[in-house]
């Protein structure tokens, strides 16, 4: 296969903030210092590479951007200080771009202000929606679905979720084509090669690796772990994410302990019943998680949070505000009196919520879906290649 | 001591400022050369074999150090350091520090007596602190001059070297001296120290047991070195498997070191070629970023390295560990395939770089890389920043022995115009120079 | 006179710190030659070279009344002077030393055997001792040196060394081909890494050279032959006319109609056959081109006049020759990346002059069309591989880095990307070399600006090839890049630049005339690289600059400035001692039969002369040293072995191998 | 094994050609047999052929003449030597001796491929003919026998 270079590639990825990528001259000390890379999967010097020279299908098809936890240890010691983590982060937010046929994507990554502006006109128009189906605001206790319907809320999410799901599956199907062509994959090699190659392969690129962050834990950053393991990266990625789930967790069991009858939603419950307590321990991680990332981008403190582009804030702020205007309401729910002011952050917090969930695949939230997939093609176990026989001896 | 005149003072006696002083001396000129160690040599004297030709380096030096003690026109000062530099008229007044040598060298006949006679052991800075030597010694074998010198960091003060000592040269009395030097113009020949590498903490910062410096090598594999055979200073086994590490203190802004060392890929190689014959049996490879060698003979050099079964391996060793048995393991990206490797070696060279030695007072432009400043190099290559100053060798930036060999001749051209230019030797002086 | 008396020889074996010892048992071979008659002492030291070891001869020679020395160490190439140095400390004649190679001819070659190495050093240091027994003492020929030097090439190396000599108090005469200075540098447009104008720096330094009272100047002029040896060089030179003076040279410019490659721009442009190569170019009157020029008269007026070249003759008498005759860069034979076949393809000195001639647009303009991307190749004509590139007419490759290229090649594209910031351009490299201070500046700023870095393997070129029909680009290059894992990678480009290396010269015969040899790489040999960088192997003619080998401007100027250095001692004084090795008749020998006259080729060399015998004319022949160059033709034809090169007679010879075929008595004994 | 078991090899090494050429070889370091003993010489244009004689008189199994040809910086060198060596020839016939054990050869300061083949050529030669003393010997005894069978 003949690759022909495209200049123009390289000076488009300085457009998705991959600020030193002209500098790379290829040593390979980025390589060779992560302890996420290997042999089947080899970056940051590949995705580099492939962008200087405007390989772009390679890119497109490349599953490595995906396993890299930016650590940042590549930037630190790099040679030519090229900022290989941010010309990674880089390369997630083009894959992002691309991927996403519907051109929202890019606006997220390359016009940020409009971005931004979308994200805060989708929450108003959200808000907005909701107020106009607005009831009453009991002032004895917070009773949040007399505000706004349930039904609504619930109807009005559904629809949020299955347009979401569309717009992802879309571009999901859009980078496993493109990961297909690039790397030969086939259905031979799911169902090929080890016996449940693909139940193994799935367990471990949805539960062991996201849900356990083994590699995160054990292989990044294992100085940083020696420090303190609440300030350690991969446990602030960690808690963002598991308190991000723990919400999502609570709140369908608490649709779900509807549904079978238990109890209403939104009804206060003591602190012990399951639904409240992973809310407000998820709530809590969640809260801690993004908090401290956010601390550390605005601080710069270290080089992987060094080159903070704005899609990774558009991002924060939405998990930011979700989580801690779901926090705020539920402590409002538990005050002795209900505050008003409960009501409208209930208010916030959903349309917040929605934008969040409404531009998943747009926005840098995206990495969950493609590291996931991506986690899926990297675990599946390579099929044995089995050498034609030679044709007489020597 | 009197006040001397000298038409040029060269500072630093290793091979650009003995060739300085030579070609000066050689035209007729007075010349001071001085020295900061016990003896000039300079770097040159400790290393084993020279690129390309592999000549044995002492046989190149040692002449050179031999035809500069013996020029009628050349004064040897050594163990002594520049404390200041004056303007004085077109020329200057050079104060210069004798350091105590504890011996009168009037009536040291380097006949080693005390050295065999003195109790204490030292680490010898001339073997890289591989060897050990006497508190009192003849700095090495091939020393000039063949003179002794006493350490009093480490001299207990017994007095056996005072008692053995058969001309009675041992004078615990010695006093720093002061004395001035008028010369009409100076040559800066300062040489160069190898880029630290404590903060590299990657490579170890220098606490790695069987990761030496190039230097250290070049001992090892000098049959004047301290034990006579290549091993490793860790536990003293003879290394199977050697890997250099290319650009350990060049090209690397983690170092805040963005230039090339210009030296280093050709030493690597040469020391790779040694070290084949040295030991038949062992696997040589050389990590780097891109081979540099541009010299006379040099590209050749590096083919019959290749031809011989040196490996080179392109890529930037990433990091360097060590495993139970202090074995060095080094992580490295091989480029060329994409393969990433953990490779276990017996024993790492890290070929640091050159930086500028630490400068006598001398106070003279630098540039942004350190080195002396030289403002016109491609129409004065050795003028430096103050009129009258001259840069020769690595003190101009980093260079190789051909290349300071050359450029030391280029000083002591323009030094000796400027001397006939600018000089307060009386005309009549002038004309019989060359009468 | 210690020489005189019976000889007492001290014999010295070197272990050249383990070069020599590794090989050969040293101290068997001092036992063994201990029992050889003559021999006062035989000693083994580990570094006979040194200080201590040198110290060692003069004690001996003191203290023992050691009258003959033999160091058996490195080659006498490298060391004989040393120790004929130490002898002469000690008060003996330097001449009553005699050097055997042991290093390079003995231990280095045949270090598999180390029993025969012992045996053959033994047999070689046996010959030595029996050399050394008929050694006499010898004076050096002492001869007036003119005080005044020639240097050839007015290029940068040859103006710095003539200006460096000039200050240095002596005269000197440069002598330049071309019927303009400046060489190869007038070419340039900026120099690296200070970025300072070409031809500012030139002309900065031929004024100082053409305003030097020291120095005198021939444009246009060739040497024609040299005789003589070091102080006393007779050059002949020949010095073309220019043909037109600043009186006629504008009429006769505007009249003259025939025009011809212009070699200064590489053939990009023409120019007429009456030309200046460039606007302020030395000297300003133009130059007929005469190699061109096809005789016509030219219409000046109505006046038909014809020009005709007119060379003069003359000798110079000069103590030493500076040969800065600089390069050539490589012109790739057609076909090599598409040279001479696409026209897209150039080298990176004609870029260079089409950039200095092109107007600045908003795009580099190349064959009538835009240019937006540039294929640089590097090693073109350098880093050559058997088998892989096309060799040279005489057979070899250039297997030498050229040096200059890599930075050359980064100072270009950071001035192609000053110039049109939107030009893409790819770099093919095997090793970028910025090796220089200031020079890994280039290779970060080409970085910054996006220059795109290929790395080829040098047994795998890139190929050039014409696009198919319809395609974006005129050219496609190709290329097997190692930075991406080996990948064939394809890049359509509609100019490729060839950094091309360095090429020794055709000097037209003179290394022949001047007797200078050149090394594996074809480029002028140095005696050797860290001893004697400059000289060559004969005395008196010094090499500066790129005729030595690849060099920038820099490392030019300090070659040049070294040479001037040499220059000075050599001649300062005003005096050259030449070595004794000249043919001397033993009287006693000789009844004039005038066979050696007849045998000699060198010009009052020898002669037969008559003298009164007893009252008998008799013929006799007599020799004139400084004529004399020590060939020996007069010694083989003598019927009476009378006449003898002194230090190397045939009697020495004889006992020579008379000691090599013989068995020592302790021979047996050290190499059983 | 003492070399004196091995037949020897003089070499006259001009110091601007063969004797440089030997130099540069042992500068590579490649190895060639050890029965080589070279000489330093100004120019071999000073050698009457009968020295030549005696040298194989003396034990030389064989000469070459590693000369500069006509790189040297002696005129009469290339051709003078030549019409000595020629005239040695004539003597070495006379005495029945193999002229394969006398050689001319031009060689440089940097000819180290073409010194390593003279001196393995010779070698090889060498290792076919034997000592130049059997060789005289035989020689000598087939005139006796000569003489013999005609007296």
């Amino acid at each position: 296969m003949t690759n022909r270079v495209d200049p123009t590639l390289m000076r488009d990825f300085k457009k998705y903030g991959a600020v030193g990528i002209e500098k790379c001259f290829n040593c390979g000390t980025c390589t060779a210092t992560c302890s996420l890379t290997s042999n089947d999967s080899q970056f940051p010097r590949r995705i580099i590479r492939m962008a200087q020279l405007g390989l772009r299908d390679q890119i497109l098809g490349s599953k490595e951007m995906w396993l890299c936890y930016n650590c940042g240890k590549c930037s630190e010691t790099c040679p030519k200080q090229a900022e290989p983590a941010n010309i990674m982060a880089a390369a997630r937010c083009y894959a992002i771009t691309n991927y996403d046929t519907l051109g929202i994507g890019r606006l997220f990554c390359r016009v940020p202000l409009v971005g931004g502006l979308i994200a805060v006109l989708l929450a108003i128009f959200f808000g907005a929606f909701m107020y106009t189906q607005r009831e009453t605001m009991s002032t004895e206790s917070l009773k949040l679905f007399n505000f706004i319907p349930y039904e609504f809320i619930h109807t009005a999410g559904i629809v949020v979720m299955i347009l979401v799901a569309l717009a992802s599956l879309l571009a999901i199907f859009n980078m496993v084509v493109r990961m297909a062509r690039a790397n030969d994959i086939t259905i031979k090699t799911i169902t090929g090669g080890a016996r449940m190659n693909w139940l193994t392969a799935f367990w471990d690129a949805v539960v062991v690796q996201p849900l356990g962050q083994k590699r995160y834990r054990e292989e990044c950053d294992i100085e940083e772990n020696r420090r303190v393991w609440y300030l350690s990266k991969w446990f602030i990625h960690a808690a963002t994410m598991w308190g991000f789930l723990g919400l999502v967790l609570a709140t369908a069991l608490d649709y779900l302990l509807e549904i079978v009858g238990v109890k209403a939603t939104g009804a206060a419950v003591p602190i012990w019943y399951p639904p409240r307590l992973i809310g407000t321990l998820g709530g809590l991680l969640f809260t801690y998680g993004v908090t401290v990332l956010l601390v550390k981008r605005w601080r710069a403190v270290d080089k992987a949070h060094s080159y903070s582009r704005p899609s990774d804030w558009i991002f924060l702020a939405l998990l930011w505000f979700s989580g801690i205007t779901g926090f705020i309401v539920e402590i409002a729910l538990y005050l002795p009196r209900a505050p008003i002011w409960g009501y409208w952050m209930f208010l916030f917090h959903v349309s917040v919520s929605m934008t969040l969930i409404f531009l998943l695949p747009f926005t840098k939230f995206a990495h969950s879906l493609y590291r996931v997939v991506a986690l899926y093609f990297h675990a599946l176990k390579p099929v044995p290649v089995i050498e034609p026989a030679k044709a007489g001896t020597d | 001591m009197d006040d001397l005149h000298m038409d040029a003072l060269v500072i630093g006696g290793g091979i650009a400022g003995m060739q300085s002083a030579l070609d000066l001396g050689d035209q007729g000129f007075q010349v001071a050369l001085v020295e900061r160690d016990p003896s000039i040599g300079g770097r040159m004297i400790t290393l084993s074999k020279v690129f390309p030709t592999l000549d044995c380096c002492s046989c190149i030096t040692t002449p050179k150090m031999s035809a500069v003690a013996h020029h009628p026109n050349i004064h040897l000062y050594t163990y002594c350091e520049i404390q200041s530099v004056q303007e004085h008229g077109a020329g200057f007044d050079v104060s210069i520090l004798q350091k105590p040598r504890y011996v009168d060298i009037s009536k040291c006949t380097g006949c080693r007596e005390c050295e065999y006679e003195c109790p204490i052991t030292v680490p010898s800075p001339f073997d890289r602190n591989l060897g050990a030597y006497r508190a009192i010694r003849v700095p090495f074998s091939t020393a000039v001059p063949q003179k002794a010198v006493l350490d009093p960091e480490y001299c207990l003060w017994c007095g056996k070297c005072e008692q053995k000592c058969p001309v009675e040269a041992i004078d615990f009395s010695q006093q720093p001296e002061t004395f001035t030097i008028e010369a009409d113009s100076i040559i800066m020949a300062t040489g160069f120290d190898l880029t630290p590498v404590s903060t590299k903490k990657e490579y170890g910062a220098g606490k790695l047991h069987n990761v030496i410096d190039p230097l250290m090598m070049e001992r090892f594999l000098a049959p004047t070195g301290p034990y006579g055979r290549v091993l490793r200073p860790g536990d003293g086994k003879e290394p199977g498997s050697i890997a250099y590490v290319q650009c350990a203190g060049s090209r690397d802004e983690t170092l805040g070191i963005t230039y090339c060392s210009r030296v280093c890929c050709m030493y690597a190689i040469k020391q790779a070629m040694l070290l084949n014959g040295a030991l038949p049996m062992a696997d040589i490879t050389i990590y780097y970023m891109d081979i540099r060698t541009f010299g006379k003979g040099y590209e050749q050099f590096y083919q019959n390295a290749k031809a011989m079964g040196v490996n080179f391996v392109r890529g930037k060793v990433a990091s360097i560990r060590e495993d139970a048995d202090q074995n060095p393991i080094l992580k490295v990206e091989m480029t060329d395939t994409g393969e990433i490797v953990e490779q276990t070696f017996d024993l790492v060279v890290l070929s640091q770089g050159i930086v500028p030695a630490s400068h006598p007072t001398v106070s003279l432009p630098l540039g942004s890389d350190g080195f002396i400043s030289v403002p016109a190099p491609d129409s004065a290559p050795c003028v430096t920043g103050r009129p009258g100053i001259f840069v020769t060798g690595t003190a101009a930036g980093p260079m190789d022995i051909v290349d300071s060999i050359v450029s030391a001749s280029a000083a002591a051209a323009e030094a000796s115009a400027y001397i006939r230019e600018n000089g307060s030797r009386l005309e009549v002086e002038k004309e019989a120079l060359y009468a | 006179m210690p020489e005189n008396q019976q000889p007492r020889i001290g014999v010295y074996i070197c272990h050249c710190g383990g070069n020599i010892s590794g090989a050969v048992q040293c101290e068997s071979v001092a036992k063994a030659l201990k029992g050889l008659p003559n021999v006062t002492i035989t000693r083994t030291d580990e570094s006979m070279c040194s200080d201590a070891g040198q110290s060692l001869i003069e004690k001996d020679i003191q203290e023992l009344g050691i009258n003959r020395v033999v160091v058996g160490a490195c080659a006498p190439m490298l060391h004989e002077q040393t120790f004929r140095g130490a002898v002469t400390r000690a008060g003996l004649n330097p001449f009553l030393y005699h050097h055997v190679g042991l290093r390079e001819q003995d231990s280095w070659v045949h270090g598999h055997d180390k029993t025969a190495a012992t045996d053959k050093a033994l047999r070689l240091m046996s010959a030595g001792v029996a050399k050394a027994r008929l050694l006499q003492p010898l004076d050096p020929i002492r001869l007036g040196a003119e005080k005044h030097a020639l240097v050839i090439g007015g290029g940068v190396a040859g103006l710095r060394a003539a200006l460096d000599i000039a200050r240095q108090g002596l005269r000197v005469t440069l002598i330049e081909k071309s019927p303009f200075l400046g060489g190869r540098m007038a070419q340039l447009e900026t120099v690296f890494p200070t970025e300072e104008e070409a031809r500012a720096l030139l002309h900065d330094l031929i004024q100082k050279v053409t305003a030097h009272p020291n120095v005198t100047i021939f444009m246009g002029a060739e040497v024609m032959g040299v005789s003589g040896y070091v102080g006393n060089f007779t050059i002949q030179v020949k010095q073309h006319s220019r043909g037109v003076s600043d009186d006629n040279a504008e009429a006769l410019m505007s009249a003259c109609t025939q025009e011809v490659p212009d070699p200064f721009n590489y053939g990009l442009t023409k120019r007429k056959v009456i030309y200046r190569p460039y606007e302020g170019c030395y000297s300003s009157t133009p130059a007929v081109d005469w190699d061109h020029y096809d005789g016509r008269p030219f219409d000046v007026n109505g006046w038909p006049i014809e020009l005709k070249d007119e060379p003069k003759s003359f000798e110079l008498n000069v103590g030493a020759v500076v040969v800065a005759t600089g390069f050539d860069p490589y012109t790739p034979p057609q076909g090599e990346y598409g040279f001479g076949e696409l026209p897209q393809v150039v080298t990176l000195p004609q870029l260079i002059r089409h950039l200095a001639l092109s107007k600045d647009g908003k795009s580099l303009q190349w064959n009538g069309r835009a240019v937006r991307d540039v294929a640089l190749i590097h090693c073109v004509g350098s880093r050559q591989v058997d088998g892989v590139h096309q060799p040279q007419e005489d057979g070899q490759v250039n297997n030498y880095c050229s040096r200059v290229c890599c930075t050359a090649s980064l100072h270009m594209t950071a001035d192609l990307h000053k110039r049109y910031p939107e030009l893409n351009i790819y770099d093919l490299h095997q090793d970028i070399r910025t090796y220089g201070r200031g020079h890994e500046e280039y290779y970060r700023h080409a970085l910054e600006d996006g220059v795109r870095f290929l790395r080829y393997n040098g047994e795998e070129v890139p190929e050039v090839s014409p696009a198919p029909q319809g395609d974006s680009h005129p050219v496609l290059v190709k290329v097997k890049d190692m930075l991406t894992y080996g990948e064939e990678i394809e890049i359509p480009v509609d100019l490729v630049v060839l950094a091309v290396g360095f090429m020794p010269r055709d000097l037209h015969g003179l290394d022949k005339m001047l007797k200078i040899s050149r090394g594996n790489d074809r480029f002028l040999l140095e005696v050797h690289p860290k001893l004697r960088p400059v000289e060559t192997a004969v005395k008196g003619v010094i090499l500066a600059g790129s005729a030595q080998g690849p060099m920038n401007i820099q490392e030019s100027l300090s070659a040049a400035s070294a040479a001037a250095a040499k220059v000075a001692s050599l001649l300062g004084r005003g005096k050259v001692e030449l070595p004794p090795f000249v043919a001397a008749v033993d009287v006693e020998k000789c009844n004039g039969t005038g066979a050696c006259v007849e045998a000699c080729v060198y010009e009052g060399a020898i002669a037969l002369q008559t003298f009164n015998e007893n009252g008998e004319e008799v013929k006799r022949a007599v020799i004139t040293p400084a004529n004399c160059v020590g060939c020996g033709a007069c010694v083989a034809v003598c019927p009476n072995n009378a006449v003898n090169v002194q230090g190397w007679t045939l009697a020495q010879y004889e006992a020579m191998v008379e000691a090599i075929g013989m068995d020592l008595p302790a021979m047996t004994e050290v190499t059983a | 094994m003492s070399q004196s078991q091995q037949p020897k090899i003089l070499i006259l090494g001009t110091l601007s050609g063969g004797y440089a050429g030997a130099d540069s070889t042992g500068q590579s370091h490649l190895d060639y047999p050890p029965n080589t003993y070279i000489l330093p010489v100004m120019s071999p244009v000073m050698f009457p052929p009968e020295f030549y004689l005696r040298a194989f008189e003396h034990g030389m199994d064989g000469i070459i003449v590693m000369y500069s040809g006509t790189d040297s910086p002696y005129k009469v060198e290339a051709d003078g030597t030549a019409k000595l060596i020629n005239r040695a020839y004539q003597l070495m016939k006379e005495r029945g001796m193999d002229i394969r054990r006398l050689r001319l050869a031009a060689i440089c300061t940097v000819c180290v491929k073409p010194f390593l083949k003279e001196v393995n050529q010779m070698n090889d030669l060498l290792e076919g003919i034997g000592f130049v003393k059997d060789e005289i010997a035989a020689h000598a005894s087939a005139i006796v026998t000569q003489e013999a069978a005609h007296g």
